[in-house]
């Protein structure tokens, strides 16, 4: 499903190689957990799956489709099918929870009964289901990553990307929604996390990343 | 759902939206339509205006005359002959006979003049025709009073070339005063409908990057924006309509006064239907446009 | 440091910080100084039309006037007299007098009259003075009329008073306009000075926030929005000068020639180096109590 | 030198109080460790000490004053003593990494150079030494955290309250940051970490939260 293929990037005034030499497949309905130190490039990783970022050199091929070299009017149609947990979650401060989780599923399109029903769903299964009118200021830090979450998940896409999905979260929440993921991962998604609590995810496939490179 | 099922419910949320928007930050979206009306305003009272003074001028226009002196000689089967060559002239709308007996008394009516011209042995005032050319550019008159001058019995024609010029003069400084302040205030419509738009995407930078970062289309970015540039803009437009309808209200008893003055009965009238309907489309159209323009700049550098 | 020091470095650190925010949003910043000198260029035209005006009208004045008739059979030894009586008059400003003699040749003159005149027995008209009042307000000059009528050897005053109710009217309609003009205009620039600053403070929101949190005071969060907003409102009235140089140089050449047509000699002069700066000085306070509103309603709700 | 007195915090809107009946003292010197589930009001405790957030019964008092009941000119002098590490880190993204770490020194009136060479000290302490031209979102996740934190110690303040500062760090990197605040504890800094990473401070004393209260 998503294959690496000598992969490379360099940004834009960066000095070294974010990631350099990248290759690797992931098949349809892999667990894979992304790992490596700070500043190691997963971030990078992640981001040029859904074309966020381009790599420099090499190409990367999601359902065999160079996504480095999609044209702009091709990337909603490639995102659309991706949940996303991004590192610093991104919720708009100026719509409620239920209108956070409801963005992706109001640019998809879907009918507003049917996606009321879904984002309800959602908020529920991240333990946010009687918050659904708070305003994101009015979380507190867990409670606004596990609404980031909901977003990722609530239009049931076939493939996650989440990045340290858990790092604000105490054990016990963070093994839930760990489990969330591993439900996902079940039914057949294909599930990336970045993450440095690998204990969440046993069994999982490992890309553990050194200063831009693959480890071993 | 069908595309064009799609395509309308698009545009149905992305109005909501759009009216979400401006209810969010009222006071915001309220300073914006101000701005835009007052810029707004001034040209349409402009145009309101030049459409009453079209109006005046129409009243005013038989001040702009040619006068025809018969030589004292002629009787009057002379003067009934001038008169039908007049009438027959296709240059010519309007002629107004005055014959030599009332000439003689108002001129006694003159200050000054009553004991003059009880001392005269015979009325010295000649038959006279004023008529009024169908064409008052300078340049036409000029033509019509040299035609005029080659009648016979004809023994002197006026044209008060002078204040034609100057009436000229003065239309063409008007013109020259509208052209000036509708560049200016269309310079400042623009400014402003694209800055204001600027404001808004500006605060949605956020959300914007979001939904691409979601999967969005751009058209699915845009829609809710252009809705409400255009939904401000027809505000604006409304406002500035008021503006207009408040300046007729207020300046049609002093400028009725002072057309009584000079004689005329006449009164301002507000912009047509027409008008308003041109005002409303140009200023919606005009917040469409500011904020497409915006959006252009926006989505091309993410 | 001393408290001095300390200010003195917070204002001029505060200063670099505005000229970096204007430098870092160019666009941004051109668009609202554009929008605020089109607000402030009307006015300042206004200003600058009126006081042209005014030295014009000091020029036009002397045709309003009064003209006193003598007795055909006064003296010049009478005339005389009554040029001393009005010469010691407070309320007039200027005489002339009209000889009877002069006022014959110059009617022989007239068209039409020449024959008329000749076939007088003996020079009907009477020795004429016009003279200037000081007060030109219509009142002040039907007193002053009926009060002349009153002297010895005058047989007829003349006030044309229609004439003096119509200039007055005019310019009562003038100074209605240029205040209707100055209201919108007013409320444009507070609006978009307000706007402005709005703009800035919210794309800086996060900033101020922070800052607070890490204990800046008021006054070193608003230090740099005011001084933005002082260098902004200054730019848009240099903007506006610039403006204003370019519609006198532009209607210079015809208002001349419309004067010239009135017989008069008079050039369009720019504004004078007081109102230059008067401009200037009124746009940065502007700009500044508009940012110091904009802060005021946002620190108050933080 | 901080004392809470019967605090308690119940948020507009909110239904239930974030926290409730806090009673304890915190001595000059001290490292104290915050802890407990997400939601459980870590960040709400740390708020109300530079009175950010203001309790709705009690007193929270800082070396004797009732910072609840200051006024807000008052403020700024409580807080220029305070370094603060954000739950949400607040950086701002039109600046570089230097005058991000500038802004405490320029807030407190430093003099130009002093505030310079004291900025890039703090970078250099959290390994962001050559970045100090980044911008932030140049910066990946945990770096941004370091970047939060080299802020937040920059003018040496006498209390430092850190909002979980190293949820986006490697083992590894949280070692090393957890080790700057325990330098700073042994130079006589106060230091209130709310974190779920508690082997990262040995020995420290902890306050731990359970739907608002404390436990033990
Ligand atoms: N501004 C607010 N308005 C309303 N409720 C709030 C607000 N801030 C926090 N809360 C609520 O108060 C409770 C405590 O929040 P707090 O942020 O203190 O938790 P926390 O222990 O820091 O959690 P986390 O580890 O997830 O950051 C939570 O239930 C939260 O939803
Ligand atoms: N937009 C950017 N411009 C320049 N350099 C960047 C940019 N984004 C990341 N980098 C650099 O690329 C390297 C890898 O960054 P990345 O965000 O992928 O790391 P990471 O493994 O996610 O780290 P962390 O765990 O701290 O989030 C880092 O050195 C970072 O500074
Ligand atoms: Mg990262
Ligand atoms: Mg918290």
């Amino acid at each position: 499903m998503i294959e690496f293929r000598r992969v490379g990037k360099r940004y834009p005034g960066g000095g070294n190689d974010a990631v350099a030499d990248l290759e690797f497949r992931i098949d349809r309905g892999d667990l894979v957990v992304v790992g490596g130190h700070s500043g190691a490039g997963k971030s990078t990783l992640l981001k040029m799956i859904p074309a966020i970022e381009r790599p420099t050199v090499g190409a990367v091929l999601v359902e065999g489709q160079n996504v480095g070299a999609l044209r702009p009017s091709a990337l909603p149609f490639l995102r659309r099918n991706i949940g996303l947990v991004f590192q610093d979650q991104k919720l708009l401060f100026d719509r409620n929870a239920f209108e956070n989780v409801m963005l992706p599923l109001a640019i998809a399109g879907f009918p507003h009964r049917e996606a009321g029903r879904r984002v309800f769903a959602a908020l529920d299964k991240v333990g946010l289901g009687d918050r659904e009118r708070a305003m994101p200021s009015a979380l507190s830090g867990g409670e606004q990553q596990r609404l980031a979450i909901a977003r990722a998940v609530v239009h049931r896409p076939a493939l996650l990307l989440a990045d340290e999905p858990t790092a604000h979260l105490d054990p016990e929440t963070a093994a839930a929604v760990g489990g969330i993921f591993l439900d996902f991962h079940r039914v057949g998604v294909t599930v990336l996390v970045a993450t440095y609590d690998r204990s969440l995810f046993p069994g999982a496939r490992r890309l553990d990343l050194d200063h831009g490179r693959l480890r071993g | 759902m069908t595309a064009l099922a799609r395509w309308i419910a698009g545009h149905r949320s992305a109005a909501r939206e759009a009216v979400r928007r401006l209810a969010y930050a009222p006071l915001n979206a309220s300073l914006a339509i101000l701005a835009m009306a007052v810029s707004l305003a001034l040209p349409a009272i402009g145009q309101m205006l030049l459409g009453n003074a079209l109006g005046l001028a129409e009243q005013v226009a038989p001040t702009l005359e040619i006068s025809l002196f018969l030589s004292p000689d002629a009787g009057r089967p002379a003067a009934e002959q001038v008169r039908r060559r007049l009438g027959a002239h296709p240059g010519i709308k309007g002629i107004r006979f005055l014959p030599r007996e009332e000439t003689l008394a108002r001129m006694k009516g003159a200050a000054g003049l009553g004991e003059v011209i009880d001392a005269l042995p015979r009325n010295p005032f000649p038959d006279a025709f004023t008529v009024r050319p169908a064409d008052t550019a300078p340049a036409a008159m000029d033509a019509l009073a040299a035609e005029l001058r080659r009648l016979p019995q004809v023994e002197h024609v006026q044209l008060d070339s002078a204040w034609t010029r100057r009436l000229d003069a003065l239309l063409r400084l008007g013109r020259l005063g509208i052209l000036l302040l509708a560049g200016l205030l269309g310079l400042g419509v623009v400014a402003i409908a694209f800055s204001t738009a600027r404001l808004q995407v500006s605060t949605r930078t956020a959300e914007i990057e979001l939904s691409r970062l979601l999967g969005a289309t751009d058209a699915f970015v845009r829609r809710p924006f252009l809705w409400a540039g255009a939904l401000q803009g027809l505000l604006a437009g409304l406002a500035a309509l008021a503006v207009v309808a408040a300046v007729t209200f207020w300046l049609r008893g002093p400028l009725a006064e002072a057309a009584s003055l000079y004689g005329l009965e006449w009164q301002l009238r507000g912009p047509a239907a027409g008008d308003a309907a041109t005002v409303l489309t140009a200023a919606a159209a005009l917040g469409w446009l500011g904020t497409a323009l915006s959006l252009r700049r926006f989505l091309a550098n993410t």
